[in-house]
């Protein structure tokens, strides 16, 4: 873990340090042992949903890249700092074994009932560059004053 | 049929409805288990003693997991293992795909192994909107965690999933 | 789930069958439980990688699988002592594996009634692919 | 095969009966639900926390062959005690096999317990003994391995006894 992020050090339009991450099967089977959801879709090539969607591989947990997002927020937010809301919306599906890129920016800061908040743009982006999974979140952080 | 399907105040009235309560635990290897799922090596997640040393009550959930419910043969899904419960909206979708649209959890308090949570849920939302290929129906149901020795809501998480 | 007592067994009876057969579903879901996340087990092109002819079975999951037929089959008031087996061949998803039981011996000792049963798995050709035995206690019905 | 040909070491034959690092395993509502859930179990001791109280048990039991999760930390092995142990010896044979495993358990208070949710075992693993022979592999070694799973009130709830095969 980084060292701890203050809110007098963050800046609007400062970026999060990004998370790189190329999920391959077993790793989606942990996944699907951590969340509970065991949906074939995401680890059985057989599994007749996929042709009927029309895709040749596996896809990653939606859920996934949520919880990737997570992790992003929660190491910007640091021991010290509380996620206050994360939310993402599902736009385009990723595939195992490609790298997945999680970032984020400082979109605004504010002081609201004595706490420090920072708001932020949160993504996960394919290797193309899409933004298959974009979303918001709030931190607050702690002060050094 | 999907052409002509139209939110109806009906379905409106569902809104905020709950559903039977079902319980979520929270523990140390369901916490080292989700926390490997996503790939994090943050001890945070691990090493009780650490979470401890950093003013934590135990490990700490990684965001995006906030518990497991309870599983009980024939009345959880055995996919997702979601309960199947009793009552909470039921809504008569004409649809034939499904995707899932988005998650949005909002925290009140740090998720920790040995947290037992009290989870209700209820229809939030519904919109249609027009797409490439028709009707798209927006379902958002509401998930609120309550922790059952304190009584506090924890957590609440909006799922939107995507009919069309 | 009705009773079996010590009386109701004859050496060389054999107890009531189970039988299973995989999904991968299953063998994922069974990753989760055990822990054992080894990829032969869930991913096809690792498996073939590694010179097997595809997904295979968890001996641990068909050991388990003794381990519910002897938990179904001594009631609610029978013992599980001793049960395992010998991994000696493979299963594949989407196959039956039948799990069968023969007693082997009964005997009481100590005010306690013991049943011995040879245990093991089965593939569709009836090959005995783990070979194990098990050691119970039953109710009397005196 | 004659004794001169063993590939049973001094240093071998001087690690049988010596205890590995004990190990801590983790059984709760969670992962026995878990684990029952992926054998396929019915019985509701296994699920259901009422249910198992009903029937006698501190809490809800633990599944055949199930001696709870190990405390996970990242960058080490996730591997329980007892799997691979008595690996480390420079023996000439390249394959291994996972014989079998055999599980014992003492139900009988005073001395032992059932296995519940809630539980915090301590597993000691050591080599019981080695073996050789000659199969249809051509010759083998054959490692026996012990594990005792002691709970948090100091009573064996049970053994494991684990055979692995080099060839």
């Amino acid at each position: 873990m980084a060292d701890q992020m203050y809110f007098e050090d963050v800046k609007e339009g400062q970026e999060l340090a990004p998370i790189k991450i190329s999920p391959d099967k077993s790793q989606l089977v942990k996944f699907a042992a951590g969340s509970g959801d065991f949906n074939p879709l995401h680890f059985d090539e057989k599994f007749p949903m996929l042709k009927a969607m029309g895709l040749s591989d596996n896809i990653v947990h939606g859920r996934f890249k949520y919880a990737q997002v997570g992790r992003l927020v929660f190491a910007f937010a640091g021991y010290k700092g509380r996620v206050k809301k994360f939310g993402v919306n599902y736009r385009g599906m990723d595939m195992p074994n490609k790298e997945i890129t999680v970032g984020g920016v400082v979109t605004a800061k504010r002081q609201e009932g004595g706490e420090n908040l920072v708001d932020l743009d949160v993504w996960a982006q394919d290797v193309d560059g899409k933004k298959t999974t974009p979303g918001t979140a709030t931190v607050a952080l702690p002060s050094k004053g | 049929m999907a052409d002509e399907f139209e939110i109806t105040d009906e379905m409106r009235a569902q809104f905020g409805v709950d559903g039977t309560p079902w319980t979520y635990e929270v523990t140390t290897t369901s916490v080292r288990m989700y926390a490997r799922g996503i790939g994090s090596d943050d001890p945070i997640h691990y090493d009780v003693d650490f979470a401890k040393s950093q003013g934590f009550r135990s490990i700490v959930a990684p965001l995006g997991y906030i518990g497991t419910p309870v599983f009980l043969p024939g009345k959880n899904d055995p996919t997702f293992g979601f309960p199947r419960r009793e009552g909470g909206p039921r809504l008569n979708i004409p649809f034939k795909g499904l995707l899932d649209g988005g998650t949005e959890t909002e925290y009140l308090d740090v998720i920790c192994a040995g947290d037992v949570l009290e989870e209700t849920s209820h229809l939030a939302d519904l919109k249609l909107r027009d797409g490439p290929r028709g009707k798209m129906l927006f379902v958002t149901n509401e998930a609120v965690y309550t922790d059952k020795a304190t009584g506090k809501v924890v957590a609440k998480q909006k799922l939107t999933s995507i009919h069309m | 789930m009705t009773q079996v007592y010590f009386e109701d067994v004859a050496e060389g009876a054999e107890i009531a069958q189970l039988k299973k057969n995989c999904s991968t579903q299953q063998l994922v879901l069974w990753a989760a439980g055990s822990g054992d996340f080894y990829q032969i087990h869930y991913d096809k092109d690792f498996a073939k990688g590694t010179g097997l002819p595809g997904l295979i079975v968890h001996g641990a999951l068909k050991n388990a699988f003794l381990g519910q037929l002897l938990h179904d089959w001594i009631g609610e008031r029978g013992t599980l002592r001793k049960f395992g087996c010998a991994y000696r061949g493979m299963d594949y998803p989407a196959q039956d594996i039948l799990c069968r039981g023969v007693v082997k011996k009964k005997y009481s000792d100590g005010g306690k009634h013991f049943v011995e049963l040879d245990v093991w798995t089965e593939n569709p050709e009836g090959k005995k692919t783990s070979p194990g035995t098990a050691l119970v206690t039953l109710p009397s019905k005196s | 095969m004659t004794t001169a040909e063993s590939v049973i070491s001094d240093e071998m034959r001087a690690a049988i009966g010596v205890e590995h690092a004990a190990g801590v395993m983790e059984i709760e509502n969670t992962n026995c639900r878990m684990f029952a859930r992926s054998v396929g179990h019915t019985d509701a001791i296994f699920y259901d926390e009422a249910a198992a109280k009903a029937r006698g048990y501190r809490g809800i039991v633990a599944p055949p062959g199930f001696l709870g999760t190990p405390i996970f930390k990242p960058g080490s092995g996730a591997g329980a005690p007892g799997e691979t142990g008595g690996r480390g010896f420079a023996v000439p044979y390249k394959r291994i096999l996972n014989g079998g495993t055999d599980y014992e358990y003492f139900p009988d208070a005073p001395d032992g317990d059932v296995i519940c949710a809630g539980d915090t075992i301590t597993a000691r693993t050591k080599i019981a003994g080695f073996e050789e022979a000659s199969g249809s592999l051509g010759p083998m070694l054959i490692t026996r391995r012990e594990t005792t799973y002691t709970n948090q009130h100091g009573k064996v709830v049970a053994k494991m006894y684990g055979t692995l095969i080099q060839y």
